[in-house]
């Protein structure tokens, strides 16, 4: 039945302990002021000396060998640090592609002089990917690219531009799915190839896109004769298609999908607390219901990804949901405080109400639109 | 996992597909009582799943059997199964021998029946209302005061007087009066609170579990009708409308059958409501939407009675109802929130009661 | 502005003495025990006696002509009874189509001698009509007739079978769309006719189609050599698609894709009332926010449908929105009273509440479905 | 309708058509203030629309300003527009003169100022917060206390200390604290309930008016971006699923509208909170939605801040928290309706105050 009868997780005792660890980190990291709590820290969350910080503890790159830099622990104990990460609040922008996307990739994908060159600095959290994927006009049309590089002596010209890639103007490289091929309009799919492009690089020009509330996420990449060297394909020459897609399932059923608004939840649930409101804290016991549902499938996930199984409809399922979740803690939440949602205030409830409801537009495009995952489901249970 | 689920879960199957046919189901709602369906059932060892085989039990554990009624909701079946294996639990739990005959039980917080103890035996007395399958069952778990105790006692369901009601499914929700009805019973004392608060678990637990199969049905129906069904000269699964709600369906049904495993895990190792809770508000909000949806992708065929869909719609709409709506199990799980030691609501969503062994458990 | 800029409808103090005049006529035939009330009774509310006196007293047709049995009064007088009919969940399914659609579309299309022969009759509340539109697996293809009127001396032969009509069991007459010429592939609208048809004419049969309750509201009619006299042609030979179409601005904006369920809602509101639950009150008024503006819209509609203006679109978006409305009303009584509906309960908002959600799925079903309507206010939209 | 509603509208939409672009906004977000477009308005006569000619007005009825002020929603006007208007029609109500300059007011049930009438003039205290524009306003319209009774009071706003805050729409929110300020005033004893009432209904009419002209235009905005933005090699309003949101859109938008000018309407004749609160009640349920929705169809231009949708997004999101959310007006229902002698809901929802003239009245 369409691998949706995920796996049940039981977090084991030294797991338990782990994550009191992460927490207990974390907590002395913001009573010292290191950062500051806010909802979807994982896009606009930028601290460099924290993100130091967690590759000194070794919970970035966590599941990879110790030989690139990794801790060789679980799926699962990666699962515990994320999702203590985001429920917190914390700034994890820094280091959080390469850390969930480019990392793997490479680590599938790439060469031993690569993964030899990037995964410990990546682990040591001191370098950032972004994802050189969507381009300008071509939104939900992935496939749609033009950016090209052409073949040179020992390396690759390479002209175009990529858009909303977040955090590149942090960023240190960027993978680029680039068109080494002419288009064959008969197979759109094909002749595409993933090229590591270092941003220093001359050539390279970012241009920062502000986002609604004014601040700099986004940017706009533009290649012009950006020379890129043999070593830095990834995988095969034209094979980009199929090691992006793979790349997707990394991105789509992670807790950052579910809790982006945690810390308003966190807030709202503490206030009706204190004022004992059985009523209302009722309602948003429904919140925790379909907060604890997308959990179980999310680490359900996360297994089977270690697994090796294929759980690529499963992975557009929870971004669906968890996104939708995530915009509707904001909705609840106003109706049960009767509070005015503003960025500069000093109530907790209405800053992160803010962030909530300003960010919230965001979840359900980035990452593949809800219309886009959606079909991927419909289309998937249909061909079984 | 118990070792016989698989071999279980198979057997059970393979009895429903041949047997709970659509056809049996009409039969059963228009008054009918499937014998040889319960019959099969009963060969099957089905209502002493979980009860070791030392007691007369088929074996296995408490998961094994809401594995079971997963399918009991997947295939409809309009026998009070889940009534009797949770009798059995029950009666198992307190020492007493377990029934193969149609077992109905009604143990909450606001009915009591009265028992006098007389020369000729015991006279018992009282109503109860909402007793599932309340006209076909044999015998009735309840409890009962005598003088300032609450016992827990078996009662026959004979001559007794009989109201009939049916929920949305057309199963019996039967109100049932007893007026000084004399009978040789086995009593025992019981910590009442206690026993009404599991009871209501279980059941809830079980409602939640036959709700997921439900769905897990639906769903399948409702996409195989989307590549047979052909509308504008092409199968409807290629609307881009029907997709999104495709999708939806998947996902509610997804997260459905993802928490009841998880709370029936849960349930097997220790009483945490939290889990259970979950499941049963998960699965309540998510009938709604899966019914809405599978009618609107099955158009009017699915709201004809010859249709399969509304047999079980019908039965999302009653089991989310029954054993406690959204708001009963929220607010059971906002008094264990306000009652807990959890400075903050993550605490009180991962302090899993972390298991000794290690490594990660992994059901299948 | 695509049209939704809706008149503001007052009524009149005649008006409103109406409405009064309507009401107390409704009270006093359900204290005698005419009807009892119930949700969704312009479908299943079959009365032929209960029919009879709203056409003694006026109250059908009564937009039309006096020549032709009406009472010549305003579109805003039919729009007042329609309303306290279906508030009061009376029985109005027996003459629904004839009053609602069939009549107004020989008045527009009929001839001389079918408004004569017709539309008194259906005036005094005795003639039912059926709509003879979707074909087996045609769904929401209504340009797929395959119903064919063949000529022959002095009328039609007609052949085929019409389904999902309500009512046809209790009706004498249909309106049955039908293919008087060969199929076009290039203009699917072409050669359609409307044909009256004598439900009780030789060649006719009717299947009854049981809905999910296990009623019979629905049936199947079969054609078989069915002769259907010249003069029951409505409008002219090879228009029927246009005038088909014309019909569903009738059916889509009324009170009763509003109304269905409102005798659940007024339920929940005496009993909210009656316990003085301000909290549960407060969530039940903003069913009554929405209701009043559907209500708004809808008689809006109804006040530029008999200034002949094209009203389709809007009539479109008030069926998706009102039956979306008629379906939450169910689900939030269930939540506000925790109530296990049931349809042999003594207890009203039980009864109420299990009639509303098993009549639920065909409210976003008939009459055009969610999808259909969507799109077509889409299209019209983007035309503009 | 009045007569000059055709031509005041006409005027002020060529005016904000020309002056109030994107760039204007964005000035004014960032902390500018429109001096020219506030010009322009006011020899438009905008800030007196509704009060007599012979009093210094510009003439028209309450509901023209209405309509003018669903222009202001429409185009985002980054003044104090609604709320000089408002101020000037509650002083014009109290016999005062009218202002021109920008004016903002907080008359609510939690706050008054406190004043003392001493030698050289009033001495005026207390904390003010949540005023809208309060930092660019010159004067401010509240209630004071003196002794035992409440007093409408135009104070001007010199040598007061302002805590800067914005709502979502970087519309200025700010908290005044005034700290004996000594100045001469004009005073008038007005009954508290009644004044907080009025103010309270006109402000939240003006917020629901001006969600919906915000409303109208996104669609507007939405639409057409449908028709140019191409995907999978055609205008993406070919996709079912955008058809969907459109209709939806749509349908949020002419409800909003609808019920508006419905409550316009009844508001110009009599003060019946019920077509208003039912204006607000829906319209802040609507924002939410059309925010949403007109998101997911601009895709990721939508949310940068090049593009005009958020300008108007944001102030949906704000709009619908201020002057009350869908509670506070639903509870005013509630109430009105338990003290109501309505024994039905219908009869609640039909008694209009029905007009003396025979026939329809209607809108154009």
């Amino acid at each position: 039945m369409y691998n949706f009868d995920l796996p049940v997780v039981e977090f084991t005792e030294e797991q338990n302990n782990f994550r009191q660890e992460v927490r207990a980190f974390l907590q002395k990291e913001k009573d010292k002021g290191t950062y500051e709590t806010r909802c979807d820290s994982w896009l606009n969350g930028f601290n460099p000396e924290f993100s130091r910080k967690l590759g000194e503890k070794g919970w970035i790159g966590i599941t990879w060998p110790k030989k690139y830099g990794g801790a060789e622990r679980s799926a699962i104990d990666r699962y515990i640090v994320i999702e203590e990460l985001l429920a917190a609040g914390a700034p994890v922008a820094g280091h959080w592609i390469a850390d969930r996307q480019s990392g793997p990739l490479l680590l599938r994908f790439g060469t031993e002089e690569q993964k030899n060159f990037y995964l410990p600095k990546i682990a040591k959290g001191e370098c950032y990917f972004a994802i050189g994927m969507s381009e300008p006009n071509s939104g939900s049309d992935l496939a749609s690219v033009s950016t090209r590089a052409e073949k040179t002596d020992g390396g690759w010209i390479l002209n175009g531009s990529k858009t909303w890639t977040s955090g590149a103007h942090h960023a240190h490289y960027m993978i680029v799915l680039c068109r080494t091929r002419p288009k064959d309009p008969n197979n759109r799919h094909a002749g595409l190839s993933q090229l590591i492009v270092d941003l220093s690089a001359p050539g390279v020009s970012i241009r920062p896109i502000k986002y609604l509330t004014g601040a700099a996420h986004f940017n706009e990449v533009f290649f012009e004769n950006v020379f890129v060297p043999d070593e830095n394909l990834v995988g095969q020459e034209g094979n980009g298609w199929k090691q992006n897609m793979a790349e997707l399932a990394y991105e789509r059923s992670g807790p950052e999908r579910i809790l982006s608004t945690f810390p308003l939840l966190e807030e709202l649930i503490q206030e009706l607390k204190k004022e004992k409101d059985l009523p209302r804290l009722t309602e948003s016991m429904k919140l925790v219901a379909e907060l604890n549902s997308l959990r179980q499938m999310s680490v359900g996930v996360a297994q089977y990804l270690e697994e090796g199984k294929d759980v690529a409809i499963t992975a557009a399922l929870i971004k669906d949901m968890g996104t939708k979740f995530e915009k509707y803690v904001a909705e609840l939440t106003r109706l049960l405080v009767n509070r005015k949602p503003s960025l500069d205030s000093k109530n907790r409830i209405e800053k992160y109400l803010a962030q909530s409801i300003l960010h919230a537009p965001g979840f359900t495009l980035r990452g593949g639109t809800t219309e886009i995952l959606r079909g991927i489901v419909a289309k998937g249970m249909v061909a079984q | 996992m118990s070792d016989m689920r698989d071999l279980m879960v198979e057997l059970a199957e393979k009895i429903l597909k041949e047997n709970c046919t659509k056809e049996l189901i009409d039969q059963a709602e228009d008054g009918t009582w499937q014998q040889k369906l319960w019959d099969l059932l009963e060969e099957a060892g089905i209502f002493t799943i979980g009860i070791p085989e030392e007691n007369g039990g088929t074996g296995g554990d408490y998961a094994d059997g809401f594995h079971i009624l997963r399918l009991i909701g997947k295939y409809a079946v309009p026998l009070p199964v889940s009534e009797t294996l949770i009798v059995n639990w029950l009666l198992h739990d307190s020492g007493f021998q377990t029934e193969t005959v149609p077992t109905t039980l009604s143990i909450k917080n606001d009915e009591h029946i009265h028992i006098y103890e007389k020369e000729n035996g015991f006279h018992v007395s009282g109503t109860l209302t909402d007793v599932s399958w309340g006209r076909y069952a044999k015998k009735l778990l309840t409890l009962a005061k005598i003088g300032n105790e609450t016992h827990l006692v078996l009662l026959p369901l004979e001559n007794v007087q009989i109201e009939k009601m049916n929920n949305l499914a057309g199963e019996p929700m039967d109100t049932i009066k007893i007026d000084q009805l004399v009978a040789q019973l086995q009593l025992k004392v019981v910590d009442e609170a206690a026993l009404i608060e599991r009871a209501q678990q279980i059941l809830a637990l079980s409602k939640a579990v036959m709700i997921s199969g439900a769905m897990e049905i639906i769903l399948d129906m409702t996409v195989q009708y989307t590549r047979e069904r052909e509308q504008f000269g092409r199968p409807i699964h290629r609307q881009q409308a029907v997709q999104q709600y495709l999708a939806i369906l998947a996902g509610e049904t997804a997260a459905s059958l993802t928490i009841t495993n998880k709370a029936i895990e849960t349930f097997q190792q220790n009483n945490d409501v939290y889990e259970l809770a979950s499941a049963k508000v998960k699965t309540n909000e998510a009938a709604g939407k899966v019914a809405e949806l599978a009618h609107q992708v099955h158009g009017a065929i699915g709201v004809t009675h010859e249709h399969r869909l509304h047999q079980l719609t019908r039965r999302l709409w009653s089991w989310r109802e029954e054993v406690g709506n959204e708001n009963d199990w929220a607010e059971k799980l906002a008094i264990k929130f306000l009652n807990s030691e959890d400075a903050t609501l993550w605490e009180f969503l991962t302090r899993t009661n972390s298991k000794k062994s290690s490594g990660v458990k992994v059901k299948d």
